[in-house]
């Protein structure tokens, strides 16, 4: 049963009567001149019908609460609920920004101990907590790069390179800075091509965006010698935290050579992806960029906490929002962090990539092609649906529809470009194996409908509230506000 | 081993099934010597109930008195059904929706969103969401560049903006060689026109209008409207929703032709103010509306309605080749994540209240401002700084050094009284800016006014 | 799809370790005789697997939040989430019962509020909160009676009336105050039969129990002939407050005559049904009754609040919970009315009537017999299928099951008894005419269908989890817990 | 006019469609003569805002300090998730599941709780919850004297049974001429097993066995089961479910053949620890469990799995004919609500915590009420009063009369100290209840010594 826009459910003079100050407008402060003359067009609805229209709506969605998500890139693990409950208390949630620093202790010791489990965890000199998403954090982190070089007086670094597998926002944080986003190609094993690196390194490279392992669910092994390249040309290299899980407390981008690194704390560290938002993009950094990190940063003063910033860090690159970012979701990241505790941490890289690595097995033994056989699964991995487009017409798209009707979300798929026909797999560490088994018997249900009957697989999704939707159509005859018949 | 729910007999069939001996084989493509041994400085693992222990300790620490701060994130009441239906795990654990046919909610939601900020802003689109008020302003300024490339890069900023929110703008596009020129306040705390209309045409790329402003003060929006345009500018308006809905929307900003003005170009601020807690400063959300005309400029995700395959209407993410994940490096920003959840909030929490209902709560917050800074200036010595009545905020001089007053306050009244001026205005002297929100009363009001009677007779 | 038992995502050795206290069992203190040998059989599973699988379930169910709900004689109003929220504060939660005065006066403040407000909606002289359901509610009246006579010495009273349309708990309670529970007919209107209750009193009289509007959903006009005749011959008049919701702010019980009142505020003061209770079946008594209330009661001196007990009620009818009853739901129920406030109250009756009598005025001219169609509905009406029944074997049932495709839960089904086919139908103030509507063209639609094709009615319902169920295979092979196959 | 949707428009609508030209109109049946008029005692109302705060600030009025009160009522970390899942809409404002199709969650939910139920009893038959522990007491003693019904209606009752309990049983059993027979306690703090030998075999229906009991002591219930046996008589076991998880069930009870006992015929409870919060005494719930033969005898309601029209599995209410709606005044019993709300969270709890878990909570429990034990003991002039352990609560002696030691613990240390057993058991003397869950860390017992140590000696 479809259900209604929340306007379609509005009627004149309706309202959620408990929910009102009691009293009527007084605006005769405002001049007549700056008022409204007529109310805007929002919906006049009861609690009742309001709650029940929310509540029918979010029955709508997938979840990790409801479904497996094997979104490769995306770590889509559970978000443990305690973590909401302890960060929405009650003086968590009234706690102004702006608040003095004698009403501020609790909040600020837990961003101070979580600076401090995040350095740990990724080898590096300093955290900044404040940017609000990944992208953000990539921001920050590519902004810090250039202040490093222009402090230095270093105006000729004009490029950044980028592995062709790259997350999207690499290159585009690249332009937000100023620079010229250059690819570098991957070889066939899904390596960074060293000689091409090394022919596209020069006095012009300001740096390098790495994710590791990649976006191709592999471990770049020649990580040291790409840290040497990049550092010899006077580049500095970024790591790019998206597949941070693939690797907690097994290695740490620190020993690895990075000088900065973001990390999606809504993914690594559990926080919820909320349908889209909000993340939270904390940035780590090496000695030699500590001045030029985001502010505010917390510090402490013996026993006494305190924000620091422009007077304490004249470097900086600034701030990135208003307050100090996403304070509630780094709340439930800290959360997190002290009951997974340090061998917790360990224990996630092990468990997920013991998923993707099983995941693995069983589809290439069901006869699933994966992009780079010869190598060990990361916390994900690719499954190229190349050869049944060839023979079936059946597509990853295709795919990604037809899981809906068995109840499991997509993987990622036509991600990384480069791979055709793609499903990038990310099972994380809290599934079961039965899930996952559950999981590799819809693939292979799905690739022998394909067999009899693939006109039925491309009609897919057949239960879900909605069939195939018509996407071009949505781009062209573009309805993006619900507008009253008049 | 919390959250993970493998057992040993699991781990065993599943080593063997990939044909690796242990764990350690699994992460054999890493160099040896580069595998990190025990994080020392991550403490052992707490139970649920000890990290409860210790959370609901900490927030003890920072129970709060009674505040009167604003600045930009506004104590509002928040119907207790928001949260609890935002929190529902089909909401809170749900990724982005990218496959809509298994997101339906968020997207018909995302869509009521979109529909009720072009309501209350006035304008024909908006998208769902960015970051907060700040980080949405500098996306503005940048989508206005790209809409206006004659290669300008400048912009127009008042003095009355946010200083937080200017300093925000000025990190985020520091890089893009945009020069940000800043507008001059006159004496009644609003921007100087004087300083605008000396500015040749032709010469900046778009004005920014907060509205109110910084100080809680109206800002002459028309007059500031049509100089920007006649000077061949964009107008990017910063507002509070909530002001909205008693506020001539930035739509119709400008003296116009039919009725309404013109308008401005672009719409952006804080959505705080509609659901979110205050809760330090984060998650808020910042919301980004414009002229049906930059639609393909705009940053971050939208929704539109469509047909699936049988004609049945239903939602999907639309004009995603504007965006990183297909676009790259020409994207219209590298923005990949929205604050949905804050969103899905803000959608409830408008449903709930409706536009009669935040109008009540702008006219409360109106009016108790004007109470609260009458009161507080029959204290000897306390006086008011700007003429104009404030809106959500006012701002006072006090006959003495604002910190230590507040401090004072704070410690020994339980009252949180506002936001310090002095650094971000020395040329106000002693200025305090204050707030006052529907969420207090009279009695409220009454104790900030002895409080701060007592405090300042205590020092004189 | 369906969801498995929670057993059967059990596996021995997994578990929520977040949960659990980090030392492991350490039992020497406990002899060995009286150890466990082997650990019962419960779930093993992880915490994502519990939430998952719950929330899965939930979606399984209709609910206010999801459905329209006009179940008669249940008043399924919207639950108002501050009601909730405000009542889960944590001070609240962690208050001890026996946590001494000093620590209480918050919470005894809202009990004694709660108590004089009860008072005055109902007209009576005393209210407790203690009973935790209608039924024990039920059970409290009907000791007061009891105890009443015998204060008085008088043991001949072994009788209690009970009108023909009662519901079950009324016969059920008498009888387990050892009365004996005499039926009283109805007439034609649906009122008491005067001459059958003067018939039927007399020296064995200890009361009459009734609701007012009846469960036929018609108000007993001559109330005040029937309070004459039970009090002159020595019984009192005991009130159910299952049908409150129909007359809040518009007449009282007390003023009607009685001489006790149970409340069921999981129905009138709208706290959660929750899938079968917790209910809260708060009495109130007359003058006379007052010193047999049930404890503990909150008295106020001056401004200290404390419970009285045995030593304050000598003649008590003593307790009839550990502490003092479903306190938590007090305080949802008390939330509520302050919600409300004076007008409120006297809002609810009206618009739930006027929702009733809309209902039935658009269900008549559609051609729906009513069961008392000379009567004005009261918060609730009966429809009748006898006729659909004959014609078409159309029955209660079919309309029950059909109407959960069309997205409507059921109204209450053969209850009151004595009228049949019946549909008893209460849609609550907090239903939109909208709603009322779409249920009025799903019942026409119904009926249709049952026109063209029975068989498809009777196979009903289609939409949902499962389709119609075995009941009677369900009380002969009666599997009632899940036993692991050996 | 909260909750009500109704615009004026839609009341006129209304009106005109029922023929009726007034609200006053439709109570036109209601004499008019008791129509009332304004509620004098009910104040106006309050918007969602102020009643929020007003209930925060009578929360905030009760903030408890460190609690040692058990006395029947145990505070337990309860997760997380229990609750955030079970307020959700589909549980919280779900109705009893009649129409079972549509409410196939809360019965799966229902079948599963009996089946835990079922294994942490050790019994056969589970139903789906009754009030609370108490009254459910007195249900299974009016099951035993339904099932053994030979006219005796006597039932022995041990002076070590929760004082409450005994109330309340009492209370909702006085009706129905049943004669209680309270059995002494030993200076064990034991029922007296003497006492109950000495009485006639068939002149009692059934005795009821705590266990653990009141003082927290372990009854010694394989004798007491089989002396009851010899006698004819059923046998009641009031258990504590969290001590389930490491104690012998009342399933196994009993001198028996195989391996185990012969068992209890009915088992009851609170199920409070299973995940209700303490919330001032409830809602909590009662658990029933029973052999086979007695389940046409339990009242409240019982789920059974069956199948539907295809054949495929689903659950329902069964077994209706017990119930006051089907059987009215023959009905056993004339409870019609449960308790749903509570055992959707103890379900969720119990999966949640599993057997390990439970256990590990009662292993703690029991160690560390032992702990506090011999710490306050180490304070001169106070003892402990019976030998054996104490799970999850003691009886310890001291030497001043309790109530004013409470009080000042209370009111200058933060510290809720037990429960005081002066009124309920005068020979025990200055006697206090003290407990101990998992919940207190060792700093906690050490705060508690030393505030009892200091109050002890300012009276002294």
């Amino acid at each position: 049963m479809s259900e209604p826009l929340i306007f379609e459910r509005s009627s004149p003079g309706r309202a959620a009567h408990a929910q009102r100050p009691a009293a009527a407008q007084q605006l005769s402060a405002i001049p007549e001149s700056l008022r409204r003359k007529a109310a805007p067009a929002m919906p006049e609805v009861s609690e009742l019908q309001a709650v029940r229209h929310y509540t029918r709506l979010s029955k709508r969605n997938f979840s990790i609460d409801t479904h497996f998500y094997p979104l490769g890139s995306c770590t889509m693990k559970y978000n443990p609920r305690a973590c909401n409950t302890l960060a929405m208390l009650p003086e968590f949630l009234q706690r102004h920004p702006l608040a003095p620093m004698s009403h501020s202790q609790g909040f600020l010791a837990c961003m101070y101990d979580l600076q401090e489990i995040l350095k740990d965890v990724t080898g590096m000199a300093g955290v900044s907590l404040t940017p609000m998403a990944g992208a953000q954090g990539e921001f920050a982190g590519v902004a810090m790069i250039r202040a490093y070089h222009r402090a230095r007086g270093d105006s000729a670094r004009t490029e950044i390179l980028v592995p062709d597998a790259a997350h999207g926002t690499n290159p585009a944080t690249a332009t937000m800075m100023g620079y010229t986003a250059r690819e570098i190609p991957t070889d066939a094993e899904g390596d960074v091509d060293i000689e091409a690196l090394r022919a596209a390194v020069g006095p012009q490279t300001a740096g390098i965006m790495l994710t590791n392992p990649s976006t191709l669910g592999v471990f770049e092994r020649r990580i040291k010698q790409i840290a040497g390249i990049v550092h010899d040309a006077g580049g500095l290299l970024y790591y790019d935290g998206a597949n941070l899980n693939a690797i907690l407390g097994q290695v740490r981008p620190g020993d690895m050579g990075f000088d900065v690194i973001h990390m999606n704390l809504h993914k690594t560290f559990s926080t919820p992806h909320g349908g889209g938002g909000p993340g939270a993009g904390a940035v780590g950094v090496s000695q030699r960029l500590l001045p030029f990190m985001p502010i505010p940063i917390v510090g402490k003063d013996g026993d006494h906490f305190r924000w620091l910033d422009e007077a304490d860090l004249p470097q900086s690159i600034g701030r990135l929002s208003t307050f100090m970012g996403n304070a509630g979701v780094l709340l439930r990241a800290y959360v997190y962090a002290r009951m997974l505790g340090r061998d917790g941490m360990r224990r996630v890289a092990e468990y997920a990539t013991l998923n993707a690595n099983y995941l693995q097995a069983r589809l290439r033994a069901q006869g699933f092609d994966l992009a780079f056989p010869g190598r060990r699964a990361s916390h994900e991995f690719i499954v190229t649906l190349k050869r049944q487009k060839q023979q079936l017409d059946l597509t990853a798209t295709d795919i990604a529809k037809r899981l809906l009707d068995y109840g499991f979300h997509a993987p990622t798929v036509y991600f990384p470009l480069l791979v055709p026909e793609c499903l990038l797999i990310e099972p994380t560490e809290t599934e079961d194996k039965a899930t996952l088994d559950l999981f590799v018997d819809a693939l292979v249900a799905i690739w022998a409908e394909a067999k009899r009957d693939i006109a039925y697989v491309k009609g897919a999704p057949y239960t879900m509230p909605v069939r195939r939707l018509d996407d071009v159509r949505a781009a062209r005859q573009l309805d993006i506000r619900y507008q009253p018949a008049r | 081993m919390p959250f993970i729910p493998h057992t040993e007999t699991d781990v065993a069939q599943m080593l063997s099934t990939i044909g690796a001996s242990s764990f350690d084989a699994l992460f054999d493509e890493i160099p040896p010597e580069l595998r990190c041994g025990e994080l020392k400085h991550v403490p052992p693992r707490l139970t649920e109930m000890e990290v409860a222990r210790l959370m609901h300790g900490r927030a003890h620490q920072d129970r709060h008195g009674l505040s009167f701060i604003g600045a930009g994130a506004y104590e509002h009441h928040i119907p207790a059904a928001v949260w609890e239906i935002t929190t529902r795990g089909e909401y809170y654990s749900a990724y982005t929706p990218y496959q809509a046919e298994a997101s339906q909610g968020t997207l018909q939601l995302l869509y009521e969103y979109q529909s009720m900020m072009t309501a209350l802003t006035g304008m024909d689109v908006s998208n769902a969401s960015m970051y907060d008020g700040a980080s949405a302003l500098a996306e503005a300024v940048l989508m206005a560049e790209r809409a206006h490339a004659d290669g300008k890069r400048r912009v127009v900023v008042p003095r009355t903006l946010h200083p937080l929110y200017r300093k925000v703008l000025f990190a985020l596009i520091d890089a893009q060689n945009i020069e940000i020129v800043e507008l001059p306040a006159d004496a009644d705390g609003r921007t100087d026109i004087a300083a605008l209309s000396a500015l040749d045409a032709g010469s900046f790329t778009c004005l920014v209008i907060p509205q109110p402003n910084f100080f809680g003060v109206f800002e002459d929006v028309d007059t500031l409207t049509d100089l920007a345009r006649s000077k061949g500018a964009m107008v990017i308006a910063v507002v509070n929703p909530v002001s909205l809905a008693v506020l001539r929307p930035p739509g119709e900003w400008g003296s116009g032709t039919s009725g309404g003005g013109i308008g401005v170009d672009i719409v952006c601020g804080d959505g705080q103010p509609l659901g979110a807690p205050l809760s330090s400063g984060g998650p808020y959300f910042g919301f980004l509306t414009a002229r049906q005309a930059f639609v393909r400029q705009m940053p971050g995700r939208i929704v539109g309605r469509t047909v699936d395959l049988d004609g049945k209407p239903g939602f999907t993410l639309t004009l995603q080749a504007r965006e990183q994940h297909i676009r790259r490096s020409k994207a219209t920003s590298n923005i990949c994540t929205n604050q949905g959840l804050l969103v899905t909030a803000a959608t409830i929490h408008m449903s709930l209240l409706g536009a009669e209902g935040l109008a009540r709560v702008a006219s409360a917050s109106l009016n108790g401002t004007a109470e609260l800074t009458a009161m507080l200036c029959e204290i000897p010595g306390v006086e008011r700084v700007f003429a104009s009545p404030g809106f959500h905020e006012a701002v006072i001089r006090l006959p003495q050094p604002v910190a230590p007053v507040l401090a004072a306050l704070a410690s020994a009244h339980g009252v949180l009284g506002g936001f310090d001026l002095s650094a971000d205005y020395p040329e106000l002297g002693h200025a305090l800016l204050i707030c006052v929100t529907e969420t207090k009363t009279p009695a409220d009001l009454r104790h900030y006014r002895d409080a701060l009677a007592t405090v300042l007779a205590a020092a004189a």
